[in-house]
């Protein structure tokens, strides 16, 4: 286990742009774990949610940012719900998903790259195209066997149609990305 | 006048971010000031000595002191004046520390501030006038209102030092809290056991008189001369024919009622005596369950009283108590539990608090003493306790600690080893908090020898599965989810304010904090007392607190109403209302608004004219702002005084 | 009739969760709760959208609240609990100025940041209310066991959600009793059924939807009733997957409230559309509504 | 220099000296950090603060006025602050007659207890003042009008009478 020198390795700017971006403040937690406790997803965890927050109020960037955990939190709530604090700790993973995408980091890339593929959809379409997401995922991980089963389940009630529908105002849609894509890189 | 300013460094409490030699200096400036210095701790005995030879050597008429609150040191340099010859009215401070050195850091506006703070004490004590209290006779008789740990030792330590008691309890019975436990900690002593004697002893002292079922209908007066109503609930029983032979309560039909003193896991009937020790130990029908009340027909206790006591047509009735003190000791409550539905209270019966368990525990509870789980009776082998359960808890507005639980519950898994030595408990905790003589030890030995697992970290929810609870919750020091299929889960349910404190304390004057506990008068040096004079708190209802703390304080508030009681006059404070008769027209709008009717209405030269009763006047000022013809002043509050502090920080 | 709501049924509206609008529409119709479609509405961004920026989330949902006020509505209903935690988390912090301007920035129309989003269940529950709900009801779901599953953001956070309980709702419940079915206590109502991770991570949705399977297996419900696309997918179609993973044979029925309620109203079998689910729920219900059991 | 030019602006600050005084009292136990613009005169009750003091205050040069006694039903003397609240309200409608922006004027509760809260009503209420900037001089309101205003709010200030 490595030695965390708290002088020289607490990451101040990390801690206050996890607050700004957030609009929640970390000290407030006390490490009571009941996130931890609630946590639907905490088997599958590397760090569970609760030392998520004490790694961001000691200022482990690398370590929090480098989580498999911050790519599986479903934003299910329950921590929120349940902090005796009041702290939106769904808001925190969300943010350090954020940050992480900022860095280059997804220590889940499936996920990523699905969430990514589902919002290239959206930017293409206006709405979601599920056959076209599959495919996409599909040929971007390389998961050829990913859902194979459920297609004779599928297929054949015409849930999933074959071709997108397309919007009208799709530009719009598309707009919206490109103005945040000219945003984010300004 | 010739008036000498003192500006305190407060060591560098104030010094630090106040100039206070430049205050010092500048104040000569003012007018009638002829004397100022600056001095390191004005409230020590050289800073005390000092202002008493300046008075001497310079001939001050006045002093003004700018140091820490007037709400600190006010009484302190009044009697340091006295000694220096001169009125002790005569005197006025500014609050250069709270009020300015402790808020803010900046050196150049704080030291300004305090000039401009020093300005309105001095404006204002050139009108002041030297003022000599008068004297008023006491009534040495106490009531106490509360009948738990902590009023029982002030009653019965009043009683011993000679006073007239008047013990005022809601519940039929005196015993509060205490009673309802099984052992306490950390010495694992029967509480009823330890208890009992003192509640006898209550019952059997000359001195004391005890209200029980009654409640605090109003209180009128002030320090030395209080007037309580107290409403005596009707217990439909005579209590001077009742004999507590219990013959009613084997008959009384209607039996399934929730048992209050058993914390409602148990049923009791609807004529009862709480528990075997109770005292009084009367009976009382409870009119919301009892079939004569609800059906209109019944009267099987009546039949079956062997002294005819059975009152059926009984009224609440008010007794009016004059007492020259008053004791709060009306203790706390415990969170209400269903707030946390996560938990299943109130959903899943074998979900219960601490206080519930401690009845389960008890010989005189509703099991005999054998821990049976309230769904189907059977003996629970795992047991979970959750701690902190409405205490430090923001989102519902519980962010203090209870102080006592981490205490109870150790004691309760010790307990449960006891009962039941094929038992396993299991405590959630954040902090264990044992802050007392031998309690840390306590909570080890509850691990060490008796092999409570505790579990830091907090309990995210608890479901049924079968018969079983699931608990899942987490373990933050192996920083993983954990499990526990248990049995029964015990809550730690915090304390909050006894249920009526904020109304019992507007009728006290005092006040109360945002949770609805009385408010000390200060938090380190002043703790049994409030902000109205004659009026002391004991125990829980100024926050949480633990028995031997309760009783302590119990004992420290008998004292201050001994040390009151301990003259036979009291000195009123003479910074009251004054009528100039010239100016008075007799309209009567002060005697209407005055809250303490203290100014009547009398004949001078044929007319009517308004007159202060000096020792009820309580100096509000109310009637001050009320009279049209400014005719009415309190003094060392007057309208000049008043204007003349606005005048002086309005000048350029 | 009450005033006019506009519809955002969601992408899954069109394509997996068919019956979920179908049944929806239906049921509304007959309640007399004027649903009113929203021109070329688009998708909302659901969870992607969050988790990569907010800005950009609150926009892709705003485009479509700035659609309803151009309606002239106030209020949009949504049967999806993703869309509408998203509309929803849109509308809170648009409440902020400066956020409100770096979203309008990203719209070719602005938002004013006037229109509720709500839940189709809410609206059922409070707009159209239980006793018409009861009044209307010509087939009783007598004898039939539900689970009513709300899914873990329905009601969570509760200071955003503003509906029901968070821990323990009873909106479903009450709105299945007054079809005259059984609701049996579910203790794990809003425990998260693996969400989106189906694709990614099929062996988190296999755990946590096994578990919430077997729960409602060991109440004896004879079907789990839900309000959101993404838990009735991991519970119906998934559900071999789960079986095969958690070594289980479940073949719970998983409805939408919707189409018990279409049953209850009767509602033409087309449009309340149980061939559509992968476990169909006609056998057992046919057998609980028969009272053979 | 009773204010630092151009850095403070002239509020003046009654406070009953049971609940809000000692409110501000407890703020400064911790070290709660506060403006300093606020010059605080200690009264017993609210019920002391006669309107016609405020209205002086302003006509004689202060940017600003904060009255603050202990909550509805929480007075050390029963009922004070119930007058207050009845005259203040009636103070509030009178300044602008008076040709005062009545946004210099509020009045609030603070109990003793409240230190936190303390800070916040001083600071949200200087800078409230600091956004209205200094007050415009007065030339000597006429002593008629000002008498009129007493009259009408010692009417509002009597029970009986409201």
């Amino acid at each position: 286990m490595n030695i965390i020198n708290l002088t020289r390795d607490h990451d101040e700017d990390f801690v206050h742009r996890v607050e700004e971006e957030s609009g929640q403040k970390v000290s407030l937690c006390y490490q009571c774990g009941n996130c931890t406790a609630g946590c639907p997803y905490t088997f599958a965890y590397d760090i569970p949610v609760s030392q998520i927050m004490r790694l961001v109020q000691m200022g482990q960037k690398k370590t929090v940012l480098s989580s498999k955990s911050i790519w599986l939190c479903a934003t299910c709530e329950s921590c929120t719900t349940r902090c005796p604090n009041n702290i939106d700790v769904a808001c925190i993973m969300d943010v350090l998903r954020h940050m992480a995408r900022r860095e280059g980091l997804a220590a889940v890339p499936q996920v990523k790259t699905f969430w990514d593929s589902f919002l290239d959809s959206v930017r293409a379409h206006g709405r979601v195209f599920e056959m076209g997401l599959l495919i996409n995922y599909v040929t971007k991980t390389g998961r050829f066997w990913t859902d194979m089963d459920l297609g004779p389940k599928i297929l054949p009630k015409g849930k999933l149609a074959l071709k997108p529908h397309d919007i009208q105002g799709k530009e719009h849609v598309a707009r919206i990305f490109e103005r945040f894509d000219r945003e984010s890189n300004s | 006048m010739r008036i000498g300013v003192f500006v305190c460094h407060c060591g560098s409490n104030i010094e630090g971010t106040v100039d206070t030699a430049a205050v010092a200096k500048a104040t000569l400036e003012f007018p009638e000031v002829v004397y100022a210095t600056d001095t390191m701790y004005a409230c020590s005995e050289p800073g005390q000595d000092g202002i008493i030879q300046a008075i001497k050597e310079k001939n001050l008429t006045g002093v003004v002191v700018a140091s820490c609150t007037p709400r600190m040191h006010e009484p302190t340099f009044r009697k340091a004046v006295e000694r220096a010859g001169l009125n002790r009215f005569m005197f006025e401070m500014a609050n250069i520390r709270e009020h300015v050195s402790w808020i803010g850091k900046n050196r150049e506006a704080n030291t300004n501030k305090s000039l401009d703070l020093v300005r309105i004490a001095v404006e204002k004590l050139r009108r002041d006038a030297p003022l000599i209290p008068s004297k008023f006779s006491v009534n040495k008789r106490v009531m106490i209102i509360g009948g738990g740990v902590a009023g029982i030792q002030a009653a019965l330590d009043c009683a011993d030092g000679g006073l007239q008691v008047v013990l005022v309890e809601r519940e039929s019975t005196i015993g509060g809290k205490m009673a309802k436990l099984d052992k306490t900690f950390p010495t694992v002593d029967c509480s009823s056991c330890i208890l009992g004697p003192k509640m006898v002893d209550v019952a059997q002292h000359p001195n004391i008189t005890l209200h029980a079922y009654s409640e605090v209908d109003s209180i009128g007066g002030y320090v030395g001369n209080f007037q309580v109503k107290v409403k005596k609930k009707a217990t439909y029983v005579d209590w001077e024919l009742c004999t507590g032979c219990g013959a009613c309560i084997e008959k009384c039909p209607s039996k399934k009622n929730p048992d209050a003193f058993n914390e409602k896991i148990g049923p009791c009937t609807s004529i009862n005596i709480p528990f075997p020790q109770a005292i009084p130990k009367k009976a009382y029908i409870d009119a919301t369950t009892c079939r004569q009340f609800v059906k209109g027909k019944c009267g099987v206790c009546a039949k079956v009283c062997p002294t005819g006591a059975i009152r059926y047509d009984m009224t609440d009735e008010i007794v009016t108590e004059d007492v020259g003190a008053i004791v709060a000791a009306t203790g706390y409550d415990l969170f209400d539990i269903k707030k946390i539905p996560e938990y299943g209270s109130g959903t899943y019966p074998d979900v219960i608090t601490g206080l519930q368990y401690e009845r389960l525990l008890s010989a005189s509870g509703p099991t005999g003493g054998h821990i049976k789980r309230p769904s189907d009776g059977k003996e629970p082998k795992n047991i979970v306790f959750i701690q902190c359960v409405g205490s430090r808890d923001k989102s519902l507005d519980r962010p203090y600690c209870s102080g006592f639980c981490c205490m109870y519950t150790a004691k309760q898994t010790i307990l449960t080893k006891d009962h039941i030595p094929d038992s396993q408990s299991y405590v959630f905790y954040m902090d264990i908090r044992s802050p007392g003589k031998m309690y840390d030890e306590f909570t080890r030995r509850a691990m060490e020898e008796y092999g409570a697992r505790y579990i830091r970290g907090r309990v995210a929810m608890v479901y049924p599965k079968g018969d079983k609870l699931m608990v899942r919750g987490a373990d933050t020091l192996a920083g993983t989810q954990v499990e526990i299929e248990a049995d029964l889960v015990v809550l730690a349910a915090g304390a909050e304010a006894a249920k009526g404190a904020p109304q019992l304390a507007e009728k006290l004057r005092i006040s109360y904090d945002k949770y609805g506990f009385f408010m000390e008068s200060h938090p380190k040096l002043k703790p049994v007392e409030t902000n109205t004079a004659g009026v002391y708190l004991a125990g829980s209802c100024q926050g949480p607190k633990d028995i031997p703390q309760s009783v302590g304080q119990g004992s420290a508030a008998a004292a201050k109403v001994l040390a009151l009681f301990s003259k036979d006059m009291l000195e009123s404070d003479p910074q009251i209302s004054r009528v100039d008769i010239k100016r008075c027209v007799g309209c009567g709008k002060c005697i209407m608004t005055c809250p303490f009717k203290a100014i009547k209405e009398v004949e001078f030269r044929g007319q009517k004219k308004a007159e202060v009763i000096e020792t009820v006047c309580q100096g509000c000022g109310i009637c001050t702002s009320t009279c049209p013809q400014g005719a009415i002043q309190l003094s060392h509050f007057t309208d000049n005084q008043i204007l003349a502090e606005v005048n002086a920080l309005c000048q350029s | 009739m009450s005033e006019a709501i506009a519809y955002y049924p969601g992408c899954s509206g069109l394509g997996t969760s068919k019956e979920y609008d179908t049944s929806t529409r239906a049921v509304c119709a007959a309640l007399g709760l004027s649903l009113v479609d929203i021109p070329d509405w688009s998708c909302c961004g659901s969870t992607p959208a969050h988790t990569k920026d907010h800005t950009l989330s609150a926009a892709l949902s705003a485009r479509n609240l700035q659609l309803v006020s151009d309606m002239g509505l106030k209020a949009a209903a949504t049967p999806c609990p993703s869309c509408l935690t998203n509309l929803r988390t849109a509308n809170h912090r648009i409440e902020g100025d400066a956020f409100k301007a770096k979203v309008n920035k990203l719209l070719d129309d602005p938002y004013g940041g006037d229109v509720n989003a709500i839940s189709v269940l809410q609206a059922l529950v409070e707009t159209v209310g239980l006793d018409t709900i009861a009044s209307a009801v010509r087939t009783p779901l007598k004898g039939l066991k539900v689970a009513c599953y709300y899914g873990c953001i329905m009601n969570r956070p509760p200071e955003l959600m503003a509906f029901d309980d968070c821990e323990n709702p009873m909106a479903m419940d009450n709105i299945l009793t007054a079809l005259g079915a059984t609701v049996v206590p579910f203790p794990l109502k809003v425990e998260c059924c693996g969400a989106s991770y189906g694709i990614p991570r099929p062996d988190v949705v296999a755990k946590l939807s096994g578990k919430l399977l077997e729960a409602a297996a060991g109440l004896d419900a004879d079907m789990i009733a839900v309000a959101c696309p993404l838990c009735q997918m991991n519970l119906d179609l998934r559900q071999g997957q789960i079986n095969r993973a958690m070594g289980t044979s479940y073949r719970t029925p998983v409805p939408y409230f919707t189409q018990l309620m279409g049953v209850a109203l009767n509602i033409p079998d087309a449009e309340i559309g149980f061939g559509q689910l992968n476990v169909d729920p006609r056998p057992v219900l046919s057998k609980a509504l028969s009272g053979a059991d | 220099m009773p204010v630092l030019t151009g850095k403070e602006l002239r509020i003046v600050g009654f406070l009953c000296n049971w609940c809000s005084y000692g409110g501000a009292d407890t703020a400064g136990v911790g070290r709660f950090n506060q403006p300093t613009d606020l010059r605080i005169i200690r009264v017993p009750c609210s019920g002391r603060i006669d309107p016609l003091f405020i209205a002086k205050t302003l006509i004689n040069g202060a940017d600003g006025v904060l009255v603050s006694g202990c909550h509805p039903r929480d007075c050390h003397y029963a009922e004070g602050n119930f007058y207050a609240r009845r005259r203040l309200e009636v103070l509030k409608r009178f300044l602008p007659i008076l040709g005062i922006d009545p946004g210099r004027f509020d009045y609030t509760w603070v109990s003793a207890s409240e230190g936190q809260r303390w800070q916040k009503v001083v600071t949200a209420f200087t800078e409230q003042i600091h956004t209205l900037g200094p007050a415009p001089r007065f030339d000597a309101v006429a002593p008629e009008l000002l008498a009129k205003v007493a009259g009408a709010i010692s009417q509002g200030g009597n029970r009986v009478a409201a």
